[in-house]
């Protein structure tokens, strides 16, 4: 990993990403703030499943709570600094709890019982009209104003969205390198050796699920008032699978991975609309070329054409181990 | 790892350069079109953007609007709010003198703030009531809501049926509860019992379980307000328990993508149509066949809807003589457009101060596998 | 009859045998006996086509059948049966059994052989229809046995047999292999229960670390101190 | 009693022709250890094979059925595990997850591409008569759905059992080490497995088509409902799909008639999720060898 | 600890799978300091023994105590925090992590409180402990290599020496030697016997590989169909006529 230059990349990333916005359309504002809202959700599911190994078709609807729990409470007049951690808190719990399923089974099973649960939750918000609005969902959420720096305008907005990013981002990293990262990885590998070795899985498993949650519910925080409208549609299941996807097509296990996937996900088929009616269409058969060839994703893609002209250091291998279903 | 980064500052350089279209030509005016050309809503989408392109072409050949030529961009929501929130963006962004779509009233509600925002009219086919609720300057509508169109049908069902009690079979989402929330309000209001009141699915198959609740209600009619398909599940499963009730829709239920899916099924059944393909109107016979001339198959009234908003604009724009958004959009509160002077409305048309339309509807019935319109309904 | 020729081989980057050779003659049983991880299992895979082979050649009556698939050795008369179980649990006894012959063309042959090998087996007979994971693991092993009969192989691999077997059931196996040595069959036999086996056997073959060690007559190895001290440490001198 | 009776018949029909989509579902689980996330498309393309038979190239209904069923069998069976599934077995379960579910937007899309967005008539393969029993009325069409579904799975039963093919199949299935020491060929048995999955979701397209009608997104809740019917049932076995099949099409009627419309669709899930916690390997299924 | 305190202590160890007995009544104390060697015929129950006093099977009845201290029903994490480590039949390496990385998991959680280690340093103050360990097993050119690119005795080497990590008191080694190549055999036995020295753990071995056990360990004990039927010094193991007959069948 020990890399010339590590840190002057990773400067003139975040300089990109300030000076992205610079001279842009609203449109392209906007894309951009989603793709980072989406990116931190999508890296919140790369630590239950790519670090951790456990495989979770939940995320939208974690995105969901989080996203209802402040648009409620935006809307009764609390201040976003005190509703998003309260909806970031809910999803900590909730997700502490779906973790559960997980101790028993794991693979499509535990696939099948994050799936349903992503669908009951849908059904709720869609039928329980006195709390979510139903069908016609929540709308006109305020977006966050500090003082002297109001967020309601596009450009704002987008940086208000890069600093939530870049902080959460940075946690993550911590999360990721801190001792909790390497247990999470050993889960990942082989959870009866980590277990002998003292790690409680029970435990780590439980957190996995809770941490990459608590990620979607800061999304969902993000999202209210980024689109200022919430309906129980844009956290189906569907968009689980896009947060899935994300994360494999991004790399998953690779701290940046959800990042490009994200990315990708969200920019691709922007991209490819001149292609009309085929968009979807290339977009689809791009994903299944990739995953034949690249089941690791666009980071695996690319460490292992830097390998080619760099030998001598270890591929990462595929994810047999851990993150199989 | 940061070689991501790098990356994605050569994404965000991409998306830089995919860009600048926002160039500007001085003899053309910008009027995109946002609407369902996938996923869930295609087909109303599809046809309310192929009428609207229908116009686009008629204006053009005869020298535009005002002498430019108007440009209709095409932007698929893929029946997503968010997606259709971000392309009304791309289409203000592009220059957009007005916006056409969407027609899902769960995306029209999320775009048309990011319209109002940019002071853009929008020329939605939505009907959801709550879409003119909302004191937004810049929303017209181009046909009547379901706050419209139910109440037509209120009197159907106390004067000409006599019924006391009713049932209602609705689809669970936006469009549905819309239209159920205001019947269910018209019935209270009337004194209507509601003895079944059943929500189904988006794209539900098996609908014995909700004929068979309604036969067992003893409903002596029936309000349907569900999507084209599953108006023609319905009518099947009707058929197949030989439920005898009446049954009624509003928009839907007569139009012939219904009659053509549910075969026989369809024989019978009523609805109250706001713009009927149907309509013994020789401006609408006349506007069917040149679709069907054009584009080779028949429209459902989306056509219409996308047909009528360009030209709305295209009247309105006329009348203030110069390209404003704002003054285009002050215009149009309480402006009728008579269809003698306006031959491109079809039908005499007006809007309200909150952008609701109001004209002339109609009562269908289906009649040896057709649309016929048994009646027609004044405007409010 | 089997001539193995300095055979390597392995799973994957592994490499497990590090050249294997012997002859066994027609009609005799031979018992490869050696510790833990010598290769024995390896071995039979190799020659029944179940590993990568890096080098070295199997021949069979002279005619080389080096990574010839399963089904072709199984044409060439060969037939395997493996360590552990090996019961397609959820078919019947029945069926199992005709898994044996599923794949030669005359079937009429087949249902007689079926006969025949159930009057070997009577147990079988008698639990024709039952589920073959409602057999004991001695049934079980029955059962795989009276499979690998069932194409008339000029040549068996069996690993392991005993394992899970009462003793008696384990005399029962070894005097079928005797029957079958005795009607012309080839018996190629791996065993932990080494004195037993050599007791009953032919030829002895001792593999260490995937190489042959010792090859000789059954009653010489049974005799020789340094056999035992193989199993109880200690390493075989060369020659 | 005779609304029970209505909606039970009523259930029971659509029940088998998820069952038979949850089939082909354990029966390729088995074979490939496959989750395809793209069973519900592989549910609504063949009739649109078949109405391309019809429309444009003109053939009477039984012809445009065998046109469709070819089709489906050399596209959905053959391509996708040539194409598919065998370069991406050794890549591990996650990818080819992935890229069933890419499969299923390609295969939406095209078919919105190429044959329009609007659902499409789709003749009747029955006389569209009913029978009056007991106060309940049950078209023909539903009864002949419930036969021809019950007469498959019987037929599947029986080629699985009764035919030395059949066997080498399930031998290969449960145990494809030993299917392979003993000469099976089990690639081959492998294709079969996927013949036979594409063959009965054709089939099960054939008889929901004229009720569910032709559209390009039919496959949205059917793949669902077809998992939950699988794993209900038991993965590993044809007659615990069946079963699942039918009790979810049996509960849902249920439920929506006599406890609650607007969660109608909640309750197969939290039979999901009950029967997963509670057993793993459903309801008929038994425990399998393997790790999960 | 005194030096009286048994390190491990087995009492009445009883399981059967059905009707199949696999442990019958085994008991066996292992001391401070010693090497038990745990041999028998393959299914006398050596395994399963090893599982029982792991906690990954619940035996039919017996008891466990480490240090003095009841076990029996403990979670494996728990055991191990209770002092006691163990290596796998099978290749139990964190593939994708590197040999450091493995080695430090196999410490970390034996250091401060879980929020403790969120917060604290990266490598949990372990580098220069894991350092030390990999210099031991001398595998100091593998140190950044990825655990699943090691060879099979390698990794055999990682397992052994995650083991350690935690400083345990009594390790169990489940066929140490399986695969091993002879030279690698010699250096891993040689390591063993060396950290035994330094440190006073206790070892209880399974292995086949009757030339390791035998000159690894201070203690036999040689089971077979469930039973313990012999006791000793390798020596008298090595003469002893029931074991010979056990082993090589009779």
């Amino acid at each position: 990993m020990r890399r010339p230059g590590k840190p002057v990349l990773l400067g003139l990333g975040l300089v990109a990403l300030a000076l992205a916005p610079v001279g842009q359309t609203d449109y392209i504002l906007y894309i951009l703030s989603s793709w980072l809202v989406f990116a931190i959700a999508a890296v919140g599911l790369n630590l239950t499943l790519g670090y951790a190994g456990q495989i979770s078709l939940a995320q939208a609807s974690f995105m969901g709570i989080g996203a209802y729990t402040v648009a409620l409470l935006t809307l009764a007049g609390v201040p976003w600094l005190v509703a998003m951690p309260a909806g970031v808190l809910l999803c900590f719990l909730v997700g502490l709890a779906l973790g559960f399923p997980a101790l028993r089974v794991q693979g499509h099973f535990l696939a099948f019982v994050t799936l349903a649960f992503n669908t009951l939750f849908f059904l709720v918000a869609r039928n329980e009209d006195w709390l979510t609005g139903g069908p016609y969902g929540l709308s006109g959420m305020p977006r966050p104003d500090f003082w002297l720096f109001n967020t309601d305008p596009n450009l704002p907005f987008y940086y208000f969205t890069l600093i939530v990013f870049v902080i959460s981002s940075a946690l993550m990293w911590g999360i990721v390198r801190s001792p909790w990262g390497r247990a999470f990885k050993a889960l990942r590998e082989n959870p009866i050796r980590a277990e002998s070795l003292g790690l409680d899985t029970r435990r780590i498993t439980l957190l996995a699920f809770a941490i990459g949650s608590a990620y979607a519910g800061l999304a969902g925080a993000m999202f209210s008032p980024l689109v200022q409208y919430i309906e129980p549609g844009s956290f189906s299941f569907v968009q689980s699978l896009r947060v899935l996807l994300m994360v494999v097509v991004g790399g998953s296990g690779f701290f940046f991975g959800p990042v490009l996937g994200a990315a990708v996900v969200i920019l691709l088929p922007e991209f490819l609309r001149f292609t009309e009616g085929y968009y979807l269409m290339i977009y689809a058969t791009m994903v299944i070329l990739l995953m034949v060839f690249c089941p690791s994703g666009l980071i695996g893609l690319g460490q292992r054409l830097r390998d080619r002209f760099r030998p001598g250091r270890e591929l990462r291998g595929d994810m047999k181990q851990g993150a199989q279903l | 790892m940061q070689r991501r980064t790098l990356l994605t500052a050569a994404t965000f350089a991409a998306a830089l350069a995919g860009t600048g279209l926002a160039a500007h030509a001085a003899d053309v005016v910008k009027i995109p079109c946002v609407c369902e050309m996938s996923g869930a809503g295609a087909v109303s989408g599809t046809n309310y953007h192929d009428g609207a392109m229908l116009a686009v072409k008629e204006i053009n050949a005869a020298g535009g609007i005002l002498g430019r030529q108007i440009v209709m961009d095409t932007y698929d929501t893929q029946t997503d709010p968010q997606v259709s929130r971000a392309l009304v963006q791309k289409a203000i962004d592009s220059g957009a003198y007005a916006i056409m779509g969407t027609v899902y009233s769960g995306s029209t509600i999320v775009n048309m703030m990011v319209a109002q925002r940019a002071g853009v009219p929008q020329f939605t086919g939505s009907e959801a009531p709550n879409i003119t609720e909302r004191n937004n300057p810049y929303i017209f509508r181009t046909s009547s809501g379901a706050q419209k169109g139910v109440p037509a049908l209120t009197a159907y069902f106390k004067d000409q049926l006599h019924v006391t009690k009713i049932a209602v079979e609705w689809v669970n989402n936006d469009f549905g509860k819309g239209g159920h929330d205001v019947f269910r309000k018209e019935m209270k209001r009337v004194g209507i019992d509601v003895v079944a009141d059943v929500p189904s699915e988006q794209g539900q198959v098996d609908f014995s379980s909700d004929v068979s609740k309604i036969k067992q209600s003893g409903a002596q009619a029936v309000f349907v307000y569900l999507n084209e398909e599953e108006d023609a599940r319905f009518l099947k499963e009707a058929k197949k328990q030989g439920l005898k009730a009446p049954l009624v829709g509003e928009v839907t239920l007569t139009g012939q993508k219904v009659i053509d899916l549910a075969g026989g099924a369809a024989e019978g059944a009523f609805a109250h149509v706001g713009l009927a393909t149907s309509a013994p109107v020789p401006s609408i016979e006349a506007f069917v066949a040149k679709f069907r001339k054009a584009y080779g198959r028949d429209t459902d009234h989306n056509g219409i809807k996308g047909y009528i908003g360009v030209y709305a604009i295209k009247y309105a724009t006329e009348m203030i003589g110069k390209f404003d958004r704002k003054a285009l959009a002050s215009k149009m509160h309480g402006l009728t457009l008579d269809v003698k002077k306006y031959p491109g409305m079809l039908l005499t048309t007006s809007w309200d101060k909150t952008g609701e339309l109001s004209r002339e509807s109609f009562m269908t019935e289906v009649k040896n596998g057709k649309q016929v319109v048994i009646g027609t309904v004044p405007a409010n | 009859m089997l001539e193995l020729k300095d055979l390597h081989g392995g799973y994957g980057k592994i490499t497990i045998l590090n050249g294997v050779n012997f002859v066994i003659p027609k009609a005799s049983i031979t018992t490869v006996i050696g510790p833990n991880g010598a290769g024995k299992s390896t071995v039979f895979k190799a020659i029944f086509g179940l590993l990568n082979i890096h080098s070295g050649q199997v021949l069979l009556d002279g005619q080389d059948v080096t990574r010839a698939s399963p089904a072709q050795m199984i044409g060439h008369g060969v037939t395997y049966v493996p360590q552990g179980r090996n019961v397609i649990p959820q078919l019947s006894v029945w069926h199992n059994l005709e898994l044996g012959g599923i794949t030669s063309p005359d079937q009429a042959r087949v249902r007689a052989r079926m006969e025949e090998v159930m009057d070997q087996f009577p147990m079988l007979r008698q639990r024709r229809n039952q589920k073959a994971i409602e057999l004991s693991g001695g049934q079980q092993k029955q059962l795989e046995i009276a499979r690998a009969l069932l194409l008339d192989p000029r040549l068996i691999l069996i690993d392991e047999p005993s394992i899970g077997l009462s003793p008696n059931l384990v005399q029962e196996v070894f005097a079928t292999l005797i029957r079958l040595r005795d009607q012309g069959v080839t018996v190629l036999m791996v065993e932990q229960n080494a004195k037993a086996a050599l007791a009953m056997s032919d030829y002895g073959l001792v593999l260490e670390l995937g190489q042959t060690r010792m090859h000789d007559r059954a009653e010489t190895l049974l005799a020789d101190p340094r056999v035992g001290h193989l199993f109880l440490g200690g390493h075989i001198e060369e020659g | 009693m005779s609304q029970f009776l209505q909606v039970l018949l009523s259930g029971l029909s659509t029940g088998s022709i998820y069952a038979l989509a949850a089939i082909g579902f354990t029966l390729v689980w088995q074979a490939a250890q496959t989750v395809n996330f793209a069973q519900g498309e592989f549910v609504m393309l063949p009739a649109f094979f078949v109405l391309i038979g019809i429309h444009w190239l003109h053939m009477p209904l039984w012809l445009a059925l065998i046109f469709g069923l070819i089709v489906a069998v050399i596209v959905l069976g053959l391509l996708f595990k040539k194409l598919i599934v065998e370069p991406m077995l050794p890549n591990g379960g996650l990818p080819l997850i992935i890229a069933t579910m890419a499969l299923s937007i390609l295969l939406k899309e095209g078919t919105k591409q190429f044959y329009g967005a609007e659902a499409q008539p789709y003749p009747s393969l029955f006389p569209q008569t009913t029978l009056h029993m007991d106060g309940a009325v049950v078209s023909v069409q539903d009864l002949l759905n419930l036969v021809v579904s019950l007469t498959i799975v019987v037929a599947l039963t029986l080629f699985l059992n009764r035919t030395r093919t059949g066997r080498c199949m399930q031998a290969t299935a449960q145990n494809p080490a030993v299917a392979e020491i003993l000469g099976v060929n089990t690639k081959r048995m492998v294709l079969y497995t996927f013949l036979i999955n594409a063959a009965l979701a054709a089939l099960a397209s054939f008889l929901i088509s004229p009720v569910y009608l032709a559209k390009f997104s039919n496959g949205e809740t059917l793949g669902l409902v077809a998992f939950i019917a699988a794993i209900v049932g038991g993965f590993n076995q044809i007659r615990g799909a069946l079963a699942g099949g039918l009790l979810i099409g049996v509960l849902d009627n249920l439920t929506a008639t006599y406890v609650t419309t607007e969660y109608r669709a909640a309750l197969p899930l939290v039979l999901l999720i009950v029967i997963i916690l509670w057993r793993p390997q459903g309801l008929l299924g038994t425990s399998e060898g393997r790790k999960v | 600890m005194s030096a009286g305190t048994p390190v491990l202590s087995v009492r009445d160890m009883s399981k059967s799978f059905g009707a199949i007995h696999a442990v019958q009544g085994v008991s066996f104390d292992v001391m401070p300091g010693e090497i038990l060697g745990l041999i028998g015929p393959n299914g006398s129950g050596k395994s399963t023994l090893f599982n029982c006093i792991l906690g990954q099977l619940t035996p039919n009845s017996g008891r466990v105590e480490v240090n003095g201290q009841s076990v029996s029903g403990r979670r494996a994490c728990d055991l191990n925090r209770l002092g006691v480590g163990r290596t796998f039949q099978q290749l139990s390496v964190f593939p994708q992590m590197s040999v450091l990385d493995n080695i430090i998991l196999a410490g970390q959680e034996h250091r401060g409180t879980m929020l403790g280690r969120l917060f604290g340093a990266p490598d949990a103050g372990l580098t220069a402990d894991a350092d030390q360990m990999i210099r031991f097993f001398r595998l100091d050119h593998l140190r950044d290599t990825m655990a699943g690119a090691l060879s099979y005795g390698q990794q055999k080497l990682v397992d052994a020496a995650m083991a350690f990590m935690a400083g345990p008191s009594l390790v169990l080694l489940d066929e140490p030697a399986g695969g091993v190549n002879l030279t690698m055999l010699a250096n891993l036995k040689e390591r063993l016997v060396a950290y035994n020295r330094e440190h006073g753990t206790s070892f209880v071995v399974i292995e086949h590989n009757m030339e390791f056990v035998m000159s690894l360990c201070t203690r036999i004990i040689v089971l077979a169909e469930g039973r313990i039927i012999a006791e000793g010094a390798p020596d008298e193991i090595r003469s002893n006529q029931t074991v010979i007959d056990a082993y090589l069948g009779g």
